[in-house]
């Protein structure tokens, strides 16, 4: 069935009695293609893509809960293009192509908003890192604005410019930058692979991997066996563990991070402010929830709940950068389990098993990846060739020292 | 309606408060609910999506209709629930989400169009044209969205936090809450008893109990006395726990002063407490459910437990001829009570065909339901199918009740579910779920009064046995022990949309349309309807969505299970949880010696890794940072400059073993350093990559003074002591900070040392401290320490003194300067003086640099193991194209240089894959009268000499540049060591 | 979450300072495996975790926590530096 | 000659009085930090205490008394607030001038636990934290040294840049302390 406003309207005219489950719900067959374990955001695109763009539609998503219940169901929903790192800009500009087509490919409105991104800096040191971040995004071919503090004013009036623990010298803009409804860009996709012919499993864990003469030829689930000759692990926050079943050994530490979101309010922030000196960035969903984020927690979880001084933390930055939000009451805080990588780029990447191919590691930059990740990992599925924009992200450059460090941080997971 | 003999209002005295502008009175005890029930309010606001009217539904924290916005300006604060709101003198609420005005909302348009606005709706449309989405579709929604309004000023209220430490914390101050603090407390416990109501008793406060054959609330009186008296005992009021953490912390917010017409101008608003209890024991007991009947939003349908409550505490009844709609015996208190208020009861509703009514003195409808309910701004009639038909009955106000949740809510914030309890027809805790954490009274399913106090007394002793104290034996007050009969009912299956989540307009329509469309599973419906995301986080509407969804998929309700609970449990202020975080507050200052001096010499301040450090020392007729800057840049290569360093980090390191530590943890060899010489050091990481640069300073065989750059100290300091317990603890090596010991000053230029022999009791001279030496200095009585090292290219010297004598020996070098033509320099020169001289500082160490990148792999030890030894040998370090540091200065037309501009070869376009590398950093040069820079640039050594284009196209800069070594000034060193 | 410092007692999370799993610092001085594993690799066990804590705001000591990364139960706490002694 | 003169960053700052609680300043004759070597460690400090003028604390302990005090500061080292001990020589123990490296404010009143339970995570209160008790934590986001040296009297130590960040915490929390 098509979306659109006139089905709306032909639908509630006769009680909303006729619209159908958004995806099926198929028993596994015995054997696939290809196997994608894990049904979030970046397996579902995955699959999505290995059908749309290489044709291959004997596929299945296996998901061990329900389909969108890891990260993509659980974080701040900004979307940007904003890095400076070979291997970064490349990647995250291609994906933000994606999002900008993505409703109407998907039919499926992801609420997807340019409403733009302001990273602000607060000495001239500062300043010059985020030119040179910005730069290296016009470089990309993306859009990019350093504004000085007079005009930042103008736009952020409701920042802290007289009193603020450090002062606000101007912010990087990123125009294109903005968010989207991070439930909806799961199920989008999800509708999108099942009408292709796409299996999305739900319900079904894997449990082992079988490989044979070093090669992928299933997995055992929780439903049964299932053959595949190729398999795909997108499991963000479970990475290790499914990697195990592989007896594979990753570079990855599972971290937790927070997220808050407050009451409905009447708009109030129409855009993604995040705060130089301290961890917070902060935007208004549709709903009127402000919702926001810091950093981690730093130590390693799997346990999806934070704990109090990082929340404590992130609502001090908030009122040291914008008091006016003070009177704003938090709703609702959780935690996403983020793979953190050594130098915090991401892994999509074949592995030393024949079949076997890894899309991990995205540290708290998954979202805006749902849709580059998806696609990149489904050419080098379906091919065999590294996707151009994502060859970077291989599993041994931390070995062979060719590193995509962002933050420049070094080598503790948890620092990026 | 105030009803005569009843409430604990204090109705010798008026409170005047307004509502919507109009003004009102009630009395001190009055919540802002119970005073606006008391005028005859019934409309307090428009719901959600569909602008419906609201009224008042709870009596408590769970309020999802009569949310309200307070006062004005900064102290504007939205979604405050108006059942919580103590009234004061001049309190002034306001209607939300209605436009122009609660009685007339233009928006409740949706209202008439809501077949089309069903669940997820607005993911199937709004997609065309693309570019609407921003600008048309998405400025309509989110201003129809959301509820109550910020003000867009600064909240100006005081907040603060506190810490809390306790034996045993006792959540909800009701039967079993006061119990257990009881029983704890007479034991000797160290006990934290908090409650969220402004008064505790929790339902006693709410009902007539009888305890003793006296008022229930004697008895709380009488407890809550014992408990004040003891030592041992902390009673926290208008305290809501809002979540519990690990290893038993618990964060609550204490509402100190919003009640108050006056107070203090210092008292907070309200405190966030970090409470560190070994125990905890909840016992917040339970909260009413609505049930789904069609049009069962209407104002005055309220939960019948707060009718209840509003009679008892507040003396006030919402109606004249109220009809009660119940499926359980605790519905009929309502009634009962009401009819002995001499309030009318036209019916009492309840869906249980098998119940006595022999000695109800109101009339009771068994087997019945209500399946519609008409009125405008609140309801007048209720359409009542009974076992002989359809009956209209005319009623002013409706009270419900579906049973009973237990507050599972904080046991399950460690993580685990409820698990259902068929008997009780409720989700209850889960004893795993919580380490440390007891559950008592209704919170643990246990409804009866009796059975609340047994349990608390129960939970009380088990904690003490872990705590290892003996507990007292503990009276049980003589009471009744009424159980509650209920049979589960969730949804009146009838025509009309039933209202499920009120605060989120979510009817059993949408949950059934989820379910169509294959959200079926408990979080994808919550996901897709938006239940429970609300202001009451469901507490209304949770568990009877999970019975609806369960009934659509033809499952159990254990097997749909729960959603996950997540802190806080209550909606916390921002400015609560941030307290301390406006303004200053957010991060502490440091402040070196000179600080004063400099702040009254005007100059402008910058923080590096908190550090106020000044940036230029203008003097009159300089109007331009420029000019300052080149001033002090001129003075310090042609007289002398002085300038504060006191916050770069200073490390001494002491030990038989000193010598091979600062070896190991320096590139370069230090081990060969003699006493009373310096060595620049540099350090890497782990990982291979540079983490530091600094000098390394030998001031006896086994002491050594190493700094460090300011923003790198602690870190530095961090990793030493990782080194030192962790890598190699058997090595005898102590590590001190003793940056804020020492005030430190450099003095640069080449009258430099004229500028230190007129200050210093015995004359310094290149023999006593050659380039690179150190040694003692006196002044007057002071002993300090002179170190002969350079970050300008100068003949310099850094001098330091005990950071007493900081601000003064400040005054005495520039008083001695001032004839010399000398002065202070701040960081702007200072940066000016070392990019002339290819020096370092973050902007170049920017955690991706090899010492190589740098151009000091030569310094680097070849025989012993160093940290970062090993993994910089990795491939993608030792890579000759990397990029690496060199100097650039104009070659063409335009002169300009940008930190941050990225490089090109001369004619390829300025694009990522022609990208060469980029600024670092920038500064004007008055030595030589142009821009320089350093930069790091794709295999830059071989390319000294060569041209290259930066582009900045942030700031529309293009310049083309001559690569050159990154020492511009004196390369071969003769000033630095003349 | 309270870490029970061996020195100075049980203390609030905000106090410390994580640094990673604890794992013993290869010997070879030639880049390899060893070292991949020591600076990159990590079992990332959903249970029981070996890690590397630092009082940084207490007594400054280096811990070694036993800490199940799925309830944050902890386990033993060790000073770091006797325990590498008593091992050597 | 040039004579220098000696100032505090709280010269101007302190004392404050407010409710029930008060804070000033301590200008010890001197800081002295002790860090033991190995070997005066494993034979418990034997030939270190016999140059001490009070024994070397256990940890979370100070012993003597005002003028004079040797306070546990971290797991390698205690500070002597007093004289700088003559006889001590680098063949005992890392010994270093931390003077001026620290200042020292005493929360002095009836309300100074609660006024220092508004800062610190740790319990402070008399039966948990006797006359004698000295800990390292925090005051808000500063480390800071906390020792009781009375009924109702607290000194605390921070680095000396953090002088003025501690005594505006203070005072804010003396302030609505004082207020309730």
């Amino acid at each position: 069935m098509r979306f659109s406003g006139w089905q709306v309207i032909k639908q509630g005219l006769t009680g909303n009695k006729g619209w159908k489950p958004q995806w099926r719900k198929p028993e596994p067959k015995p054997e696939y293609d290809i196997i994608i374990i894990g049904g979030g955001g970046h397996g579902l695109s995955t699959a999505y893509y290995l059908a749309k763009e290489h044709g291959l539609t004997n596929i299945a998503v296996l998901e061990k809960g329900y389909l969108g219940g890891g990260n993509i169901g659980r974080n701040t929903t900004v979307v940007r293009a904003d890095y400076s790192q070979p291997g970064n800009s490349e990647f995250y500009s291609y994906s933000l192509k994606l999002w900008e087509t993505l409703e109407n490919e998907l039919n499926y409105n992801i609420m997807h908003s340019q409403r733009g991104t302001y990273r602000l800096f607060h000495s001239d040191g500062q300043r010059d890192g985020f030119a040179r971040v910005g730069n290296a995004m016009i470089n990309q071919g993306d859009d990019a604005i350093l504004f000085g503090r007079d005009e930042l004013r103008k736009r952020l009036p409701y920042l802290d410019f007289g009193n603020t623990r450090f002062p606000i010298f101007g912010a990087l803009y990123h125009p294109r930058g903005g968010t989207a409804r991070h439930d909806a860009v799961a199920w989008g996709y999800a509708r999108g692979a099942d009408q292709r012919g796409v299996d999305l499993i739900e319900n079904c864990e894997v449990t082992g991997i079988d490989i044979e003469n070093g090669a992928v030829c299933g997995v055992q689930t929780t439903r049964g066996a299932i053959r595949a000759k190729k398999l795909g692990i997108v499991v963000a926050g479970r990475s290790s563990q499914v990697a195990a079943m592989a007896g594979m050994r990753l570079p990855i530490e599972s971290h937790i991070l927070q997220a808050f979101v407050t009451e409905g309010l009447k708009p109030v922030i129409d855009t993604v402010i995040s705060f130089g000196m301290g961890h917070f960035y902060i935007s208004q969903s549709d709903k009127g929830g402000l919702v926001f984020g810091g950093d981690l927690d730093y130590y390693p979880s799997y346990a999806q709940r934070g704990n109090l001084p990082r929340a404590e933390h992130v609502a001090e930055a908030a009122m040291a950068l914008m008091p006016m939000i003070g009177k704003a009451k938090l709703l609702r805080s959780w935690g996403g389990i983020m793979d953190m990588t050594p130098d915090g780029s991401p892994i999509i990447d074949k592995t030393h098993i024949d079949g076997l191919f890894l899309n991990a590691g995205w540290c708290y930059g998954g979202f805006k990846a749902v849709p580059g990740s998806g696609f990149s990992f489904a050419h080098l599925l379906a091919t065999g060739n590294h996707h151009a924009p994502a060859a970077k992200y291989r599993l041994n450059r931390f070995n062979a020292g060719d590193l995509i460090d962002e933050e420049g941080t070094g080598s503790q997971h948890n620092l990026h | 309606m105030r009803v005569d003999g009843y409430g604990r209002i204090d109705r010798g005295v008026t409170v005047p408060f307004s509502f919507d502008g109009k003004r009102y009175c009630g009395h001190p005890g009055d919540t802002l609910a119970s005073a606006l029930i008391a005028n005859d309010v019934k409309l307090i606001g428009r719901s959600f999506k569909y602008h419906r009217p609201r009224g008042i539904l709870t009596a408590g924290s769970e309020e999802p209709n009569a949310l309200v916005t307070i006062g004005q300006g900064g102290a504007q604060t939205p979604n405050m629930r108006a059942t919580m709101q103590e009234i004061y003198t001049g309190l002034e609420a306001r209607s939300q989400n209605a436009w122009p005005s609660l009685d007339r909302d233009l928006l409740s348009v949706n209202d008439l169009f809501q077949r089309f606005l069903s669940a997820g709706f607005y993911y199937k449309t709004f997609m065309w044209p693309r570019a609407f989405w921003e600008r048309v579709y998405e400025p309509i929604i989110r201003r129809s969205a959301g509820l109550g309004a910020l003000s867009g000023v600064p909240d100006l209220a005081k907040y603060d936090k506190a810490y809390g430490h306790c034996d045993v914390l006792i959540i909800g101050a009701g039967p079993a809450g006061l119990m257990a603090a009881l029983t704890a407390a007479r034991a000797g416990a160290d006990v934290i008893l908090v409650d969220e109501n402004a008064e505790m008793g929790g339902r006693f406060l709410f009902e007539n109990q009888v305890l003793d054959g006296a008022p229930a609330m004697d008895w709380v009186a009488d407890v809550l006395e014992e408990l004040v008296t003891m030592g041992n005992v902390r009673l926290m009021t208008r305290t809501t726990v809002t979540g519990v953490y690990d290893q038993g912390t618990y964060g609550a917010v204490e509402r100190v002063s919003g009640h108050l017409d006056r107070p203090d101008i210092d008292a907070p608003f309200e405190t966030f407490w970090r409470i560190s209890a070994r125990h905890g024991i909840l016992a917040a007991g339970a909260i009413e459910r609505p049930i789904a009947f069609p049009m069962n939003d209407r104002p005055n349908i309220m939960m019948a437990s707060a009718v209840r409550s509003y009679l008892h505490n507040f003396g006030v009844v919402a109606g004249q001829r109220v009809a009660v709609f119940g499926n359980n015996d605790d519905a009929h208190r309502t009634a009962q009570d009401l009819v002995s208020a001499g309030v009318e009861v036209a019916a009492m509703i309840d869906s249980r065909s098998d119940i006595s009514t022999d000695a109800a003195d109101y009339p009771v409808y068994r087997g019945a339901q209500v399946i519609d309910t008409n009125g405008r701004k609140g309801i007048e009639q209720i359409s009542v199918q009974t076992q002989s038909g359809v009956k209209q009955i005319n009623v002013d106000c409706l009270a419900m009740s579906g049973g009973w949740n237990p507050n599972v809510h904080l046991s399950c914030h460690l993580g685990g579910k409820p698990i259902w309890n068929d008997m009780l027809n409720a989700f209850v805790p889960d004893p795993k779920n919580a380490a440390g954490l007891q559950v008592a009274g209704a919170a643990a399913g246990i409804f009866g009064t009796k059975g609340a106090m047994k349990s608390g007394i129960y939970r009380a002793k088990l904690v003490l046995d872990a705590l290892g104290m003996k507990a007292p034996s503990m009276p049980l007050p003589i009471t009744g022990d009424e159980a509650l009969e209920a049979t589960p009912l969730w949804e009146v299956k009838a025509k009309g949309r039933a209202w499920v989540d009120f605060a989120n307009d979510i009817t059993t329509k949408d949950i059934d349309l989820a379910v169509r469309e294959g959200f079926g599973s408990v979080e994808h419906m919550k996901r897709y309807t938006t239940q429970g995301m609300a202001p009451d986080q469901g507490k209304n509407s949770n568990i009877n969505a999970m019975a609806v969804l369960s009934d659509a998929m033809g499952q159990s309700i254990s097997a749909t299970g729960t959603t996950t609970f997540r802190p806080p449990f209550a909606p916390v202020g921002l400015s609560t949880l941030g307290a301390g975080g406006v303004g200053q507050g957010f991060a502490p200052h440091r402040y070196m010696t000179s600080h004063d001096q400099t702040v009254e010499m005007a100059a402008p301040m910058v923080e590096t890794g908190l550090w106020h450090r000044p940036l230029y020392f203008p003097i009159e007729g300089e109007t331009k940072w420029r000019e300052s800057c080149d001033r002090e840049v001129r003075m310090v290569r042609e007289a002398v400059g002085i300038c504060d360093v006191s916050s770069l980090g200073k490390i001494d390191i002491q030990g038989k073993d000193a010598s091979q530590f600062i070896d190991f943890i320096y590139i370069n060899r230090m081990s060969s350093l003699k006493v009373g010489r310096v060595r620049y050091g540099l350090m890497l990481r782990e990982d291979g990559f540079v983490m530091d640069d600094g000098t390394c300073a030998r001031l006896a065989a086994q002491q050594f003074l190493i700094t460090t750059t300011t923003s790198a100290a602690s870190q530095v300091m961090q990793h030493l002591e990782f080194v030192a317990q962790v890598l190699k603890p058997e090595w005898d090596v102590h590590i001190s900070s003793v940056t804020d010991h020492w005030a430190q000053f450099a003095v640069a230029g080449p009258k430099a040392r004229d500028l230190i022999n007129q200050i210093v009791n015995t004359q310094i001279n290149n023999d006593k401290i050659p380039f690179m030496g150190c040694g003692k200095i006196k002044i007057g009585s002071v002993e300090g320490r002179v170190f002969r090292i350079s970050f300008s290219g100068e003949h310099a010297y850094e001098i330091a003194v005990p950071a007493r004598f900081g601000a003064s020996l400040f005054e005495q070098l520039l008083h001695h300067a001032k004839p010399m033509g000398g002065g202070a320099y701040g960081l702007e020169a200072l940066n000016v003086l070392r990019i002339e001289k290819g020096f370092l500082t973050h902007a170049e160490i920017n955690g991706r640099v090899t010492a190589d990148d740098l151009g000091m792999g030569k310094i680097a030890k070849q025989d012993i193991d160093y940290i970062g030894k090993n993994a910089a040998m990795r491939p993608g370090l030792t890579r000759t194209e990397r990029m690496q540091m060199v100097g650039l200065k104009p070659a063409g037309a335009c002169k300009m240089l940008t930190g941050g501009a990225h490089l090109f070869e001369v004619d390829d376009d300025a694009s990522r894959v022609n990208d060469l590398g980029h600024v670092t950093s920038v500064g004007f040069s008055p030595t030589f009268g142009t821009n320089l820079a350093i930069a790091l640039l794709n295999n830059g050594f071989a390319r000294i000499g060569e041209q290259v284009k930066m582009v900045d196209h942030l700031r529309k800069v293009t310049t083309i540049c001559e690569v050159c070594d990154p020492v511009f000034y004196d390369p071969e060193g003769r000033r630095i060591r003349g | 979450m309270r870490i029970n410092c061996p020195l100075c007692g049980e203390r609030d999370l905000r106090e410390f300072y994580f640094k990673g799993t604890k794992l013993a610092c290869p010997d070879s001085e030639e880049w390899g495996a060893d070292w991949d594993d020591y600076l990159h690799n990590r079992d990332n066990p959903a249970g029981v975790s070996q890690e590397l804590w630092q009082h940084v705001a207490g007594c400054g000591v280096w811990l070694i926590v036993m800490r199940d990364t799925v309830s944050h139960v902890i386990g033993r706490v060790a000073v770091a530096k006797d325990e590498v002694r008593d091992a050597g | 000659m040039v004579e220098l003169t000696a100032n505090s960053p709280l010269d101007l700052w302190l004392p404050i009085s407010l409710g029930h609680c008060d804070i000033s300043e301590i200008i010890p004759q001197g800081i002295t930090s002790i860090s033991p070597f190995k070997a005066n460690k494993n034979n418990n400090y034997t030939e270190l205490n016999a140059v001490l003028p009070h024994k070397y604390p256990n940890a979370n302990r100070a012993t003597g008394k005002d003028g004079n005090r040797l306070i546990w500061m971290s797991h390698d080292t205690a500070f002597l607030i007093g004289p700088a001990p003559e006889k001590i020589t680098a063949k005992h123990a890392a010994i270093v001038d931390q003077s001026d490296g620290w200042v020292i404010v005493r929360v002095a009143g009836d309300d100074s636990e609660k006024v220092l339970a508004r800062l610190t995570p740790i319990d402070v209160r008399a039966h948990h934290f006797k006359r004698g008790y000295t800990a390292r934590s925090m005051i808000n986001h500063l480390n800071v040294s906390i020792t009781r040296v009375g009924a109702n009297a607290f000194d605390l130590m921070v680095m000396r840049s953090f002088a003025r960040t501690l005594v505006e915490d203070l005072t804010e929390a003396m302030k609505t302390v004082a207020a309730r």
